[in-house]
């Protein structure tokens, strides 16, 4: 029990610092364009909050099946949506 | 059954409770497929008898219902009710909620106080449905397209949308109890591929129930905010981008219509070996073609928007991807017909309804080739092919599952057998009819008729008034089941616990079965469709 | 009741073959199952005495076969139609632009000269013809079935649409999206004429001003001539030439300088900003109409004509 | 197949807590914390759509977008970041005292979680009072942001309102399912063998926490150039 909430706690100190370094990186001067990789240390996060305190690698086998699951189809929802705007201005009719 | 007092493990499902509070209350998944399917008849009549005067409307070229904005609020309440409130949900909940904990030798679903909620916010969301559409109706289309829907239609859109969204968690309920429940509650021995493909096949849907309705909740929801506070997202003079709108509809409207199909292609996999007395052909292939077909459905949304200005690359590569999920809707007509080789084929009801199944579907589903080619896009886009096309599918194909299942599995619902003469006539008139109704519609498209339209121009008909003819007769023939089956609940004979000759689990407890579905947890030592030598069983 | 569709267009030939062999296929796949499933159902039914013979034993190589042969007829089909597709999608350079704008429910034809025409439209024969579309409200679609031709009329941008006519007559023009309570009035005729009787036809509706020189007299009212014509204080990009050619962008990207581009620089001029200019240009959104902006774009093609010669 | 139920006849006693369909606690718990997943899934593309639809409105109009974001409350935001990271600790260290039985702290843990929860959405109330106050409200006929990035910072602001209201929806459920795992550990529902309530609520408690790690950077960082 005491090395469960040693763990938790080591997550909450890394959830923090990488929050604190996220907040410390959107002060630096990053182009306009490239400022989405401020989402980066999200991800870190996320994967953290979700191997910690949801305890994903000993979950069932089939929830970690269901988490995959839940990205793969973010990701191909993300994905192929924005074909469409990424592409749209490059075949612009030509005069 | 004698008068002897029965063990209480021993008591059919029907028996157990007769008044109105334990049918209201029930947890028992047989109980809720039984609400359900009142639910979903009612529906079903009610989006029917929009299609009939939409029909009786095109008889005439001026429009035999004098206003336009009736028509289209006719049409709209005929898509919405029928894909929301009929075809999504209905074999799923009804047959699917039914025969699922039993194929499996499970005892209930996984979460039956969630089985008895979502059929609760089935209720509530059609309720909120019916109230928009009675008390003024909407005339958007079920598509809802922006700006159209957002900032230019009259009636009701809000409500309407607020009992889709609702009845949407219904449906992601469900598919998330019948996941659950099939990774985990099979009986000993039954093995993946020892499950009947029925199984497998809600399995597929139930994946596009839990991924895919959540983002038509979202796209709701940023419609309703956006016709309530008048802000853009979606509306281009505010800035947004009405393409955004159809990008993620159809991120959830183009799976659905595999939702609808997919239990359907279920129903006849089941069916067709039982009543040709032979193992399914090719069942690990045919398993695997409805999961590709639940995972390459979400790829393809953009063949609906090929004309609609989306960039060159998109429409391609959509195309591309459309014709890829063809493939296995292909491989499975063909196991179909492999399994009708060197059987012995029966024609009992279901068989009807099944065989007429496998036709419709191939033809509904070949004339998806024509609408997923670009440049043959461009052409029939909008017009009566798409709506002759869609219909083949959904009611050639899902309905007349719905009703194979129906026949199928109705003696273990209700212990009762339908009266059978009747039954194979109804089949075939609803083949006929159907026919009658949707095969001119091809024509009519290919000729330009467009989608949606109170008027058209004179040339047009003839083929008009022969699909209103033929939905006469396809009016008839859904109308012929609600008798008999009605009748035979009352009057029919005591059906056998397996009057096909099954050897799926359901066919192991009595019919009705006892409210926990089994006395003793079977154990499955071989798969589902191995058929003894013919001669064997006799029924 | 005739059960084909007159083709109109030379450009829509090739969609013609196509479906041609959509239906050649179909009808093969067709005889296919219907033919197997009534050969089998009749052969094998359970009463019929007939020998099963021994079971086929492999399936494996059938599934892999037809997996196999749908994948190669499916791919052809995507291949035939994406070839059609990605033509119809480009139109030649030397098109007949006209301009469409539709509200609901009425369609609003300019041809380039200033003629107007509501719910219908003349075009020429052999002659190239690019329309130029856009809407004032809702989605609408532009619908020509004897050309074998569609595209959605969206508000807010332009779509193109292209089409070479060849055969005289009148054909139907149809709204084929959804656009409210009047969607199936929203139907005109299309009206192809021999080049010389569309000149004639041109001259006789000529209305006064073209459309171009309309847009003249709009570049001066709405203030764009005081920064873009030089000589005002703000330094402001020269359009002479402009249309068709490539800008370089402040971002360091290049666009070619299509009506999108024009239309979007007229609404949301900070979005694409020319290199090496100040975004100081007001955004004209909600100023303008479709109507005049459409005249705004044909001037300043224009003068692109005027430069190149 | 682990997940295969041992053969067993319905006279069979089954333990207090498992529901008849269940061969034993273990195989409930283990189905209860999956359909969990399953539904986090679910929500994953709920707000998933609703992200798609801001990255694509967001191509359009990028400097809009900017001028939108820039006028959040960076220091609301960054703070709730901090209490929700800190609840979902909180609550993990809940389950694991009731994971060596005791339910005491458990119903510590639980009202501390609560608490943070209810505390962010005061903040975020409070957040919501200042936006609407400096005519950030995007459907307003006063808006804060004129000129040519009008239409790109109402749009921003619409995404803002939804995305917070459906989270902070999801964080009202949140703190009810919270409060009700309290009521049952007070009323000794919950021991060492089993607890699975508590573990179920504690993943959809660390999912909402995940959402707001996404919604942050996206509402409060990335503008901010």
């Amino acid at each position: 029990m005491r090395r469960r909430h040693r763990f938790n706690l080591l997550i909450w100190l890394a959830l923090l610092i990488v929050a604190v370094l996220e907040f410390g990186f959107s002060f630096a001067p990053i182009p306009a364009g490239a400022r989405p990789i401020l989402m980066l240390p999200a991800v870190l996060m996320v994967a953290l909050v979700a191997l910690g305190y949801m305890r994903l690698l000993t979950a069932p086998e089939i929830a970690r099946g269901f988490a995959i699951a839940g990205i793969f189809w973010l990701t191909i929802l993300l994905g192929l949506a924005m074909t469409d705007p990424l592409t749209r201005s490059v075949y612009a009719v030509i005069g | 059954m004698s008068q002897i007092v029965l063990p209480q493990s021993q008591i059919s499902y029907l028996s157990d409770g007769v008044s109105l509070r334990s049918w209201l209350l029930t947890t028992d998944h047989k109980r809720i497929g039984i609400l359900y399917m009142i639910s979903i008849t009612f529906f079903f009549f009610l989006g029917g008898s929009a299609a009939a005067l939409i029909r009786y409307n095109l008889i005439l070229p001026e429009g035999a219902i004098q206003s336009a904005e009736t028509y289209n609020r006719l049409f709209t309440m005929h898509g919405i009710i029928m894909v929301w409130f009929f075809l999504v949900p209905a074999v799923p909940v009804t047959i699917g909620n039914f025969v699922v904990p039993l194929m499996l030798g499970a005892r209930d679903l996984a979460f039956p106080k969630l089985n008895l909620f979502s059929w609760y916010l089935f209720m509530a969301g059609g309720f909120c449905a019916l109230y928009a559409l009675f008390s003024g109706g909407v005339d958007t289309g079920w598509t809802f397209y922006t700006p159209l829907s957002s900032n230019y239609a009259q009636g009701h859109v809000v409500a309407v949308v607020a009992g889709i969204f609702i009845s949407g968690f219904s449906t992601i309920a469900t598919g998330l109890n019948f996941i659950i429940t099939i990774h985990r509650l099979r009986a000993p021995g039954l093995t993946w591929y020892r499950l009947p493909v029925f199984i497998w096949s809600l399995y597929s849907t139930s994946i596009i129930f839990v991924l895919a309705t959540p983002v038509l909740a979202i796209t709701l929801l940023l419609l309703v905010f956006e016709t309530l506070f008048h802000v853009g997202v979606f509306d281009p003079r505010l800035g947004g981008d009405p393409l955004l709108f159809q990008h993620m509809f159809w991120f959830y409207s183009h799976p659905a219509v595999y939702i609808m199909i997919l239990p359907g292609l279920g129903i006849v996999s089941e069916i067709i070996p039982v009543f040709a007395r032979k193992e399914l052909f090719g069942y690990k292939f045919v398993v695997w073609a409805s999961v590709s077909i639940a995972v390459i459905a979400f790829f393809v949304w953009g063949h609906h928007m090929f004309v609609s200005g989306q960039s060159l690359f998109a429409s391609v590569a959509f195309s591309l991807l459309s014709y890829l999920v063809a493939v296995p809707s292909a491989i499975k007509v063909f196991n179909w017909l492999g399994t009708l080789h060197k059987g012995h084929i029966r024609f009992d009801a279901p068989m009807i309804y099944a065989l007429g199944f496998i036709g419709l579907f191939t033809m509904g589903g070949i004339t998806g080739l024509y609408l997923a080619a670009l440049a043959a896009d461009i052409h029939l886009h909008d017009t009566y092919f798409v709506i002759a096309h869609f219909h083949y599918i959904m009611v050639g194909g899902m309905v007349s599952a719905y009703f194979a299942g129906l026949h199928y599995w109705w003696p273990k619902m209700t212990g009762k057998m339908y009266p059978e003469m009747i039954a194979r006539a109804a089949a075939l008139l609803m083949f006929l009819g159907f026919n009658l109704t949707f095969f001119p519609q091809y024509i009519l498209g290919y000729l330009g008729m467009p989608r949606r339209y109170h008027a058209y121009p004179p040339e047009f008909q003839v083929l008009n008034v022969l699909s209103s003819a033929g939905a006469t007769i396809l009016a008839a023939a859904y109308l012929l089941p609600l008798f008999y089956l009605t009748f035979s609940i009352f009057r029919g004979e005591r059906a056998p616990a397996n009057p096909w000759g099954s050897l799926g689990l359901e066919w192991q407890t009595p019919s009705p079965p006892f409210t926990k579905n089994f006395t003793v947890t079977p154990l499955v030592t071989k798969g589902p469709y191995e058929f003894p030598e013919p001669g064997a069983i006799d029924v | 009741m005739r059960l084909t569709l007159p083709l109109a267009a030379s450009t829509g030939a090739a969609t013609d073959y196509l479906l041609l062999g959509l239906v050649a296929v179909s009808l093969a796949v067709l005889a296919l199952v219907f033919g197997l499933m009534f050969f089998y159902v009749v052969r094998y039914r359970h009463n019929s005495p007939i020998d099963r013979g021994a079971m086929a034993e492999k399936s494996f190589r059938f599934e892999i076969s037809w997996t196999i042969g749908t994948l190669v007829i499916f791919f052809g089909l995507f291949i035939w139609g994406s070839i059609i597709y990605v033509r119809l999608y480009q139109p030649p350079g030397d098109a007949l632009k006209i301009y469409v704008v539709a509200k609901q429910w009425m369609w609003k034809v300019e041809h380039a000269g200033g003629q107007r025409e509501i719910n219908a439209l003349h075009v020429p024969t052999n002659t190239s013809v690019e329309l130029i579309m856009t809407s004032e409200d809702v989605i609408h679609d532009f619908f020509v079935p004897a050309f074998r031709v569609k595209r959605d009329v969206l508000p807010g941008q332009y779509e193109t649409m292209w089409f070479r006519a060849d055969r005289v007559g009148t054909y139907h023009l149809f709204c084929s999206q959804f656009c409210g309570t009047a969607h199936s009035n929203m139907i005109g005729q299309v009206v192809v004429m021999p080049p010389k009787d569309y000149a004639d036809w041109l001259t006789t509706n000529g209305a006064g001003d073209t459309l171009a020189d309309q847009g003249k007299g709009l570049f001066v009212r709405y203030g764009c001539a005081g920064c873009h014509l030089g000589g005002g204080t703000v330094r402001a990009p020269s359009l002479a030439g402009l249309y068709g050619s490539p800008v370089p962008l402040s971002d360091g990207s290049t666009v070619i300088a299509d009506d999108r581009y024009i239309r979007d620089s007229i609404m949301y001029p900070k979005q694409q900003v020319v290199a090496s200019f100040e975004p100081v240009m007001p955004s004209f959104a909600n100023v303008i109409g479709e109507d005049d902006l459409v005249r705004l774009v044909a001037y300043i093609h224009s003068l692109a004509a005027e430069t190149h010669g | 197949m682990n997940s295969l139920s041992p053969a067993r006849s319905m006279s069979e006693e089954v333990a207090p807590h498992t529901h008849f369909q269940y061969a034993d606690a273990g195989h409930q718990a283990n189905t209860a914390v999956a359909g969990m997943w399953l539904f986090l899934a679910s929500e994953v593309l709920f707000f998933g759509g609703l992200i798609a639809a801001w990255m694509f409105c967001r191509h359009w109009q990028p400097a809009g977008f900017d001028a939108g974001a820039r006028e959040t409350v960076l220091w609301i935001g960054s703070l709730n970041l901090v209490l929700l990271i800190t609840s979902s600790f909180v609550y993990s260290s809940g389950l694991a005292f009731i994971k060596a039985g005791n339910a005491g702290r458990l119903i510590q843990c639980c009202v501390l979680t609560m608490i943070i929860g209810t505390l962010f959405l005061l903040l975020k109330f409070y957040e919501w009072h200042i936006d609407i106050s400096e005519g950030l409200f995007p459907s307003s006929g006063f808006f804060k942001i004129t000129g040519a990035d009008a239409g790109g910072a109402r749009m921003f602001w619409s995404f803002y309102f939804v995305a917070t209201a459906l989270h902070a929806l999801h964080m009202i459920v949140g703190v009810g399912l919270v409060g009700w795992i309290a009521i049952q550990a007070r009323r000794g529902a919950y021991v060492a063998g089993w607890f699975t309530p508590v573990e179920v609520v504690g993943l959809y408690w660390s999912f909402v926490d995940i959402v707001w790690i996404v919604l942050y950077p996206a509402i409060y960082l990335v503008g901010r150039g």
